[in-house]
């Protein structure tokens, strides 16, 4: 990476195939953790406006299954194709390195979006907001749904392995440590595998365990939707309330019940706006990756490439927006 | 013959010989065992609002499993039963987001031919094209779960967009008990009493113990395997409308890698692999373990990383120790 | 008391000590020599397709990228000759890479922590070969649950945790390539195993005795062949060796997470039965296998350099899957119907079947129309 | 003359190009039991299942009732009323034996549901007319060669069909049982069913055969009835030569005692066994169906290794827990189920006679094909089994081939203990006089040999000293001079508890 003092290691000089020359690339690739899930699919919309934009064509390729193997075949037979620019969502932010590096030593701009891969294996990541901006608003929004006395709230994630969910849980945890919040009571943290069924069943094992139990926030679109689901289903409408990101019409249904009143997310598609924008900065040379450069992305105005000792080179999107019974409608994806 | 003596005693009843016609003891003795430790770390499993839970989580499996059993008694295995609910689920949830106003039996005719259809395919590749069942159908889990993407363009049927109706075909409660239970029980008892008392039924088991020897007897083996698949399309079919039900979406994975579950549920509740052995009983049993093993294990607060190292184990425990009691059994 | 003893042309006539005569094209209906010309038609379909196909460079990129699936299927093949299964072999290998990730965030040199990965997927085949081969129970039921038990501890080792930066000498194991060549080092390993087992399978006693103990296990047992240690060892052996490709991918990876490898069992058993074994043993050759294995990664490839979508390409993979066997037995169908008497049953039934299956098509783009009108 | 009930015209029949049955014609009348007759590979069991719509004949025409038949498949031939017990043992190993019977025809109440109670009443009638008692609940996977050939019986004769098909069924039957099974052929017949019998046991087809038809090399050679022929004239049309003695035994020189068994237990299977055999010895072991002589044999061999008792063998103690080991110690067994356990039948003959010994034709464990071949070769030459080639599948062969190519195989690791369970089970009678010949000339080398065999005369003519098990006694030790078939079959027959009181 260029923010790296040393130089760049290179292999073998042969290796390193004709650059794409910057001034006629074209071709960009927007890749998912999976094909088939909403979230990604909405964001492919908006990285399709950018493409319109730019005048450029961006593809939407993704494994089939959210597995890191998958992907990195997937990503072999796109850097063979040297495509301009990657702009990927990461099924693991370490095993993608090796891949990400074979991608900018074949001269293509990879930024990731949603999910990173260690700064080492890519230029720039676009990050949707800042880890402290979604951890304290979960934590916001629980405390709001519990009320002044507080009480106990539970977490229930994705899979533990992924790292955007570990982070958030860990600024979850710091949060609550401070006064405002020392009512609320953490009781227990559980992993539902993005899975429907394991996530319902999980949330219906927590409030067998803790029947005095407030708040599950699941910072997991899946997740979400699964324990508002079941808190319906058991009747605790109004003793249980569910929080944390989900998308507008998986919700939709549990805002209006109040099983889950409010959640937060930022626009999947603005992020994929601004990936495709990052991406293009990066291919055609207007930014070089490393801090301070600015560009402009489209309808969303200018951006600056940050440096974080934790996530590297960066791009922030924004605050995530808070989505309750009152603006629900106003969204369709 | 004057030489002629009965050579053998007529059998004593005694109770090994009871035990060793019930095939699922050692199943039984698994469960109370684990339900006792259990019980005492987490005196909450004990509840009916537990009970209700465990079978609500397991009817589905239920249901998917027996046929899963019915086509492993052939000697076969239906991998693609994840791939076909998926199928089916998109489809009928497609079907119930255009048209709310379907009445609800409709649905689960149309999930039940919509199995049956993906089942037959299934048959037909297996009977016609002497495709090993378990290559077909890894096949055919691949090429179902592909089309689900091409149905629905990587799009879900959301909870909002589904009518209550759907929802109360899971949900409704008779005498308390919800429905998807009832619906369960009713599947299972008939799948018994095909499985015991009909000449198919029979057949089925007879295909699995030795197909030449059924050729010989007179039974058309590649009708019975026809058969055999299209229950199981059947019955994942109607697993398919009760998922859309229970979980009130159709997504693009919906029960990826349940073959597993299913295979699982069958052969701890008893079900050779190698054919011709199995019953209804046992493999409720097996699925009633697996709801059991999942609950008690978030219950007793075994650290989530080590959950599944603890359902691994126990499942393994479950077959050795069936294993080892059955051929004490059938010893004495 | 005489039987009349049979002179020498008698007996010329009673059994000959030659091979059936093969006819000329029936050597190429062999399945090894198919899975070869598809892999022709592969390779020239692609190379008309996308320039990028045949380069050197981005061959040697994607071919690691098999090289797991390619070891765990050399000891799956033994398996599956004697009519058994391993479906733990994913989750041994994300057992053991996860043991060695694990020693290595606690400051164990690699080698060390590479070792007891081993050792621990050893002993996970161990596992499964002790309750297979002398517990007697079903290799798929035992996998089957094992599958879920390796899974889980490597879960339990690492946790969310990840173990990174992994000395380069180790990554070569993975990334490097031999002596300067494009030739990638896992390659050079995947075949150097695959000669060994293929030479076991096919030129020694043990393999002889595979095929036996996969087309009759008690015929095989009263032969004196030793069933149980032989199917105990062959366990043992997939065991390190899916340790070994978990070691690989890490190395590939240059990281270890738990769910590393999720999935693979069924690639490994996919290009074993796409080479022509018998899932239920005593058939099938280590070379159909390493075909398929090359015949898929090359589909693979040259589908994802057409943008083709990772759905299409497993239904493909499916498909080829299916066709392959049921290709060879068309001929032979019809031959069956020709043969059979005209019946009004067989003809309703196929009349009905055409029906139901138009109808469910009719209805598949019917009810779909709504996505059409969508994009 | 009659109108014949069934009756086949030029049949012809070829496996990959070889042709098994050529210009075959056969007739069978209502009321008749008609032999067939001929050596093993003559083509009787292709002939059976041509006539059941098993095999489809390439030329020529089933008649049935002088009406021009085809039969797709064995459904077909059940619905038109015949009926079949094939020579390759069928039965449903997971089924219980009373369901066995009626698979396929389960009786039902209402049309739609199986009757339980019925079809263990009925079942329960059936062997009792055999004669037999054997547990209903039984699963047939525990049944021993000769119980599943008594439950095959029982299954063909509940079907009451118009013709009778049995490709030898007494092949492991004892004197007691095929009389039993005579009495009911005998009461079918008189009842009009038409029966076609397949044995090698040649006095059986004179006991109850009106003609005989015999082949060979698949062809027509000869119809006679059985009154006016002899037993010379049906083995010259048979083999086309004479064979003189059957029991060609030589007295050979008795030597050390080999293989010595003391008290050999094991729980619920057989009790206190013991016996010796010395080198040059023939020890022959007699007893009824389910004696328990092959639990002997197969635990002796390592398989279900005994739970008390000895085995000394050249007078050391030894344990013998695999047949590794046993063949290890220079023991080989030919054991009674060739199907499940003698053969690999989807390998082909020669890596099939190799199996038990291929240490000898490999170096560091590389198989030498070329020795392996020549030794496969000169095996299959010497027990003179018929095929094509050495090269052919096992399964292709007829019965009695199979049963060579198991003999084969089991000389070829040259033993010094040899244990032969029902040896000529299905062989025909010239290859029966061949391997008879063969023990007494092995016995003469100094082999020591322990023969089961249900037939006794072959018990008889063959052994130097006889043991008689019952219910898993021993009940009776005849030198070759004092046995005779009346103290031999007394000896089963014996009340073993009361033995055991003395
Ligand atoms: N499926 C088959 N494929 C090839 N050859 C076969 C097949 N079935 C039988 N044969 C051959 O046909 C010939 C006749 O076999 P068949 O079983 O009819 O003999 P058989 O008269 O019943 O002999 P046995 O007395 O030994 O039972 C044999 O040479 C056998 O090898
Ligand atoms: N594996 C087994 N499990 C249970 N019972 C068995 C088993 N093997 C044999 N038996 C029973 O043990 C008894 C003795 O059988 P065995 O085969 O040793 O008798 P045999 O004297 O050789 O008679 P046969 O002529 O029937 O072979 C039989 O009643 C049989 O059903
Ligand atoms: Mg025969
Ligand atoms: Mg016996």
């Amino acid at each position: 990476a260029p923010a790296d003092p040393e130089p760049p290691v290179v292999e073998d000089v042969e290796e390193v195939e004709e650059v794409a020359d910057p001034a006629e690339c074209e071709n960009y690739v927007l890749v998912p953790k999976n094909l088939g899930n909403p979230y990604f699919d909405t964001g492919n919309v908006g990285a399709q406006e950018a493409a319109g934009e730019l005048g450029i064509t961006v593809l939407y390729q993704g494994s089939a299954t959210a597995d890191a193997s998958e992907q990195i075949t997937l990503l072999n037979s796109l850097i063979a194709q040297q495509v301009c620019g990657l702009a990927i969502s990461a099924n693991d932010e370490d095993a993608l390195v090796p891949t990400g590096q074979a991608a900018m030593e074949a001269g293509i701009a990879v930024v990731t979006w949603d999910s990173a891969i260690a700064p080492a294996g890519r230029d720039l990541h676009i990050n949707q907001a800042e880890l402290e901006g979604i951890g304290r608003v979960q934590i916001e929004m629980a405390s709001r749904l519990a009320g002044p006395d507080g009480g106990e709230i539970a977490i229930l994630s994705a899979t533990s392995t992924a790292p955007n969910q570990n982070a958030w849980i860990e600024v979850m945890e710091q949060v609550l440590t401070e006064p405002e919040y020392a009512n609320l009571e953490l009781v227990e943290i559980v992993y539902g595998d993005d899975d429907d069924t394991k996530s319902y069943n999980e949330a219906q094992a927590l409030f067998t365990k803790y029947p005095d139990l407030k708040v599950i926030i699941a910072p997991t679109t899946v997740g979400i939707a699964a324990s508002a689901r079941a808190v319906t289903d058991a009747d605790l409408i109004g003793q249980v309330f569910v929080t944390g990101l989900g998308t507008p019409n998986q919700m939709r249904e549990y805002v209006k019940n109040g099983s889950a009143p409010e959640f937060a997310l930022w626009n999947p598609a603005d992020l994929a706006y601004l990936s495709v924008y990052a991406m293009h900065a990066l291919a055609t040379g207007e930014i070089q990756a490393s801090a301070g450069e600015t560009f402009t992305a489209g309808r969303l105005g200018e951006y600056t490439v940050e440096d974080d000792p934790d996530l590297g080179l960066n791009v922030l999107l924004g605050a995530p927006f808070v989505y309750d019974a009152d603006n629900i409608d106003d969204f369709d994806w | 013959m004057t030489t002629q003596i009965s050579r053998r005693t007529t059998p004593r009843i005694n109770v090994w010989d009871l035990l060793a016609r019930f095939r699922e003891v050692g199943i039984i003795v698994f469960i109370l065992l684990l339900g006792a430790v259990v019980t005492l770390r987490a005196p909450s499993f004990l509840t009916v609002n537990n009970f209700r839970d465990i079978l609500m989580n397991i009817s589905i499996l239920a249901i998917v499993a027996l046929g899963q059993t019915i086509v492993i008694l052939t000697k076969g295995i239906d991998l693609s039963v994840s791939s076909m609910i998926g199928l089916v689920a998109m489809m009928v949830g497609f079907v119930m987001r255009q048209y709310p106003e379907t009445p609800i039996f409709l649905i689960v005719l149309l999930g039940m031919a919509l199995g049956t259809i993906a089942g037959s395919f299934n048959s037909i590749i297996i009977t016609f094209g002497k495709v090993p069942p378990i290559i077909a159908t890894l096949g055919t889990l691949s090429v179902y779960r592909g089309l689900v993407f091409f149905y629905s363009g990587g799009t879900w049927v959301n909870s909002f967009e589904l009518p209550q109706s759907i929802k109360m075909l899971s949900k409704g409660r008779l005498f308390g008990v919800p429905n998807l239970i009832l619906i369960a029980l009713f599947i299972s008892i008939i799948v018994y009493l095909f499985l015991k008392f009909t000449r198919t039924g029979r057949n089925i088991y007879a295909v699995g113990s030795n197909v030449e020897a059924a050729e010989y007897a007179g039974i058309r083996p590649q009708r019975i395997i026809f058969l055999v698949y299209l229950i199981s399309g059947l019955l994942s079919g109607i697993g398919a409308v009760l998922w859309v039900s229970r979980f009130e979406s159709a997504q693009t994975n919906t029960a990826l890698g349940f073959e597993l579950q299913t295979v699982t549920a069958a052969v701890i509740g008893g079900v050779s692999i190698s054919g011709g052995v199995g019953t209804v009983t046992g493999v409720v049993l097996g699925a009633i373990l697996l709801g059991i093993i999942q609950n008690a294990l978030t219950l007793v607060r075994i650290s989530p990383f080590w959950q599944l190292a603890a359902q691994g184990l126990l499942i393994l425990i479950a077959v050795v120790l069936d294993k080892v009691i059955y051929t004490r059994v059938a010893r004495n | 008391m005489t039987v009349e003893t049979i002179n020498k042309n008698q007996q010329e006539n009673i059994i000959s000590d030659r091979q059936a005569r093969k006819s000329f094209f029936s050597i190429f209906l062999k399945w090894e020599w198919l899975l070869f010309v598809l892999i022709l038609l592969v390779i020239f379909i692609n190379t008309r397709l996308s320039p990028f196909f045949l380069n050197a460079i981005n061959l040697s990129r994607t071919s690691s990228d098999f090289m797991e699936i390619g070891l765990m299927m050399l000891p799956m093949v033994l398996i599956i000759v004697t009519g058994n299964i391993d479906l733990s072999v994913a989750s041994n290998m994300g057992m053991s890479a996860s043991l060695m990730g694990l020693m290595h965030n606690m400051g164990i040199n690699i080698w060390l922590a590479a070792l007891a990965g081993l050792t621990l997927g050893t002993l996970g085949g161990v596992l499964n070969g002790y309750l297979v081969a002398y517990v007697k129970l079903p290799s798929l039921v035992v996998t089957l649950g094992t599958f879920a038990f390796f899974r889980g501890i490597a879960f339990g080792f690492l946790g969310d945790q990840a173990a990174r930066n992994y000395p380069s000498q180790f990554t070569f194991i993975g990334q490097g390539r031999v002596f300067d060549t494009l030739i990638p080092f896992s390659v050079v390993l995947f075949i150097a195993l695959a000669l060994i087992f293929g030479l076991v399978l096919h030129r020694t006693i043990i393999g002889r005795q595979l095929y036996a103990i996969g087309n009759n296990e008690p015929a095989a047992k009263y032969s004196g062949v030793p069933v149980e240690k032989i199917k105990f060892i062959l366990f043992i052996v997939s065991g390190f060796i899916s340790a070994l490709a978990g070691l690989v991918l890490a190395a590939r990876f240059g990281s270890t997470r738990p769910d590393n490898g999720t999935g693979l069992e069924l690639a490994v058993i996919t290009a074993a039965v796409l080479g022509g074994l018998d899932i239920n043993g005593g058939k099938g050759s280590m070379y159909g296998a390493t075909l398929a294995l090359v015949l898929i990664g090359l589909l693979r490839f040259g589908m994802g350099l057409l943008n083709i979508q990772s759905q299409v390409q497993s239904m493909v993979i499916g498909l080829l899957l299916i066709v392959s066997i049921l290709v060879p037995h068309i001929g032979q169908q019809i031959r069956f119907l020709k043969q059979v008497k005209f019946r009004w049953q067989s003809i309703l039934m196929t009349v009905g079947l055409l029906v139901v299956f138009t109808a469910f098509f009719i209805f598949f783009f019917w009810s779909r129309a709504p996505i059409i009108a969508q994009f | 003359m009659t109108k014949s009930i069934l009756k086949l015209k030029d049949i012809s029949k070829s496996f990959s190009g070889v042709e098994v049955l050529h210009r075959v014609s056969f007739d069978l009348q209502p009321g008749e039991v008609h032999a067939l007759l001929g050596e093993n590979g003559a083509g009787k069991s292709t002939l059976v299942k041509v006539i059941t719509g098993y095999h489809q004949p390439d030329h020529g025409d089933i008649y049935l009732d002088d009406a021009l038949v085809q039969f797709v498949d064995t459904r077909d031939s059940r619905q038109a009323g015949i009926a079949a017990i094939y020579q390759e043992l069928s039965l449903f190993p997971d089924l219980d034996v009373a369901e066995n019977i009626f698979v396929g025809r389960h009786p039902q109440s209402f049309g739609l549901k199986v009757d339980w109670r019925k079809l263990y009443d009925e079942a329960h009638e059936l062997l009792d007319s055999l004669g037999v008692t054997i547990d209903l609940k039984q699963k047939a996977r525990h049944l021993s060669i000769a119980q599943q050939q008594i439950v095959e019986i029982a299954r063909a004769f509940s079907i009451n069909a118009r013709i009778l098909i049995m490709d030898e069924p007494t092949s492991s039957l004892t004197l007691s049982e095929v009389a039993e099974l005579f009495a009911l052929v005998n009461n079918l017949r008189e009842n009009g069913t038409a029966i076609i019998f397949i044995s090698h046991r040649l006095e059986e087809l004179f006991e109850i055969a009106d003609r005989v038809t015999v082949l060979r090399d698949g062809n027509y050679i000869a119809t006679t009835k059985s009154k006016e022929t002899s037993r010379d004239d049906l083995l010259r049309k048979m083999v086309g030569r004479t064979i003189s003695s059957q029991y060609p035994k030589t007295e050979a020189p008795l030597g050390e005692v080999v293989l010595q068994v003391d008290q050999l237990t094991s729980e619920g299977l057989f009790t206190d066994i013991s016996f010796e055999v010395k080198s040059g010895e023939i020890l022959g072991m007699a007893g009824l169906v389910g004696a328990g002589r092959t639990n002997v044999a197969e635990s002796i061999f390592g398989i279900r290794p005994a739970t008390s008792g000895k085995i000394l063998i050249n007078g050391l103690e030894v344990s013998i827990n695999s047949p590794q080991q046993a063949i290890g110690l220079g023991l080989a067994y030919v054991p009674e189920d060739r199907q499940q356990h003698g053969l690999i039948p989807a390998m082909q003959i020669t890596p099939n006679i190799s199996l038990p010994k291929l240490d000898d034709f490999a170096k560091y464990t590389w198989i030498l094909n070329k020795k392996e071949k020549k030794f496969a070769y000169s095996a299959a030459l010497q027990m003179e089994v018929r095929a094509r080639s050495i090269w052919q599948l096992a399964k292709e062969l007829s019965g009695g081939n199979q049963q060579k190519v198991v003999l084969a195989k089991w000389l070829s690791t040259h033993p010094r203990i040899l244990i032969l369970d029902e040896p000529t089970r299905g062989i025909d009678v010239g290859t029966k006089a061949a391997v008879h010949k063969l023990m007494s000339d092995l016995a003469a080398d100094g082999l020591a040999i322990l023969m089961i065999s249900s037939e006794l005369p072959e018990v008889i003519g063959m052994s130097d000293r006889i043991i008689v098990m019952r219910e898993g006694f021993i009940t009776g030790h005849f030198m070759r001079s004092e046995a005779t078939q009346e103290n031999v079959i007394n000896a089963a027959t014996k009340d073993v508890r009361i033995e055991n009181l003395s």
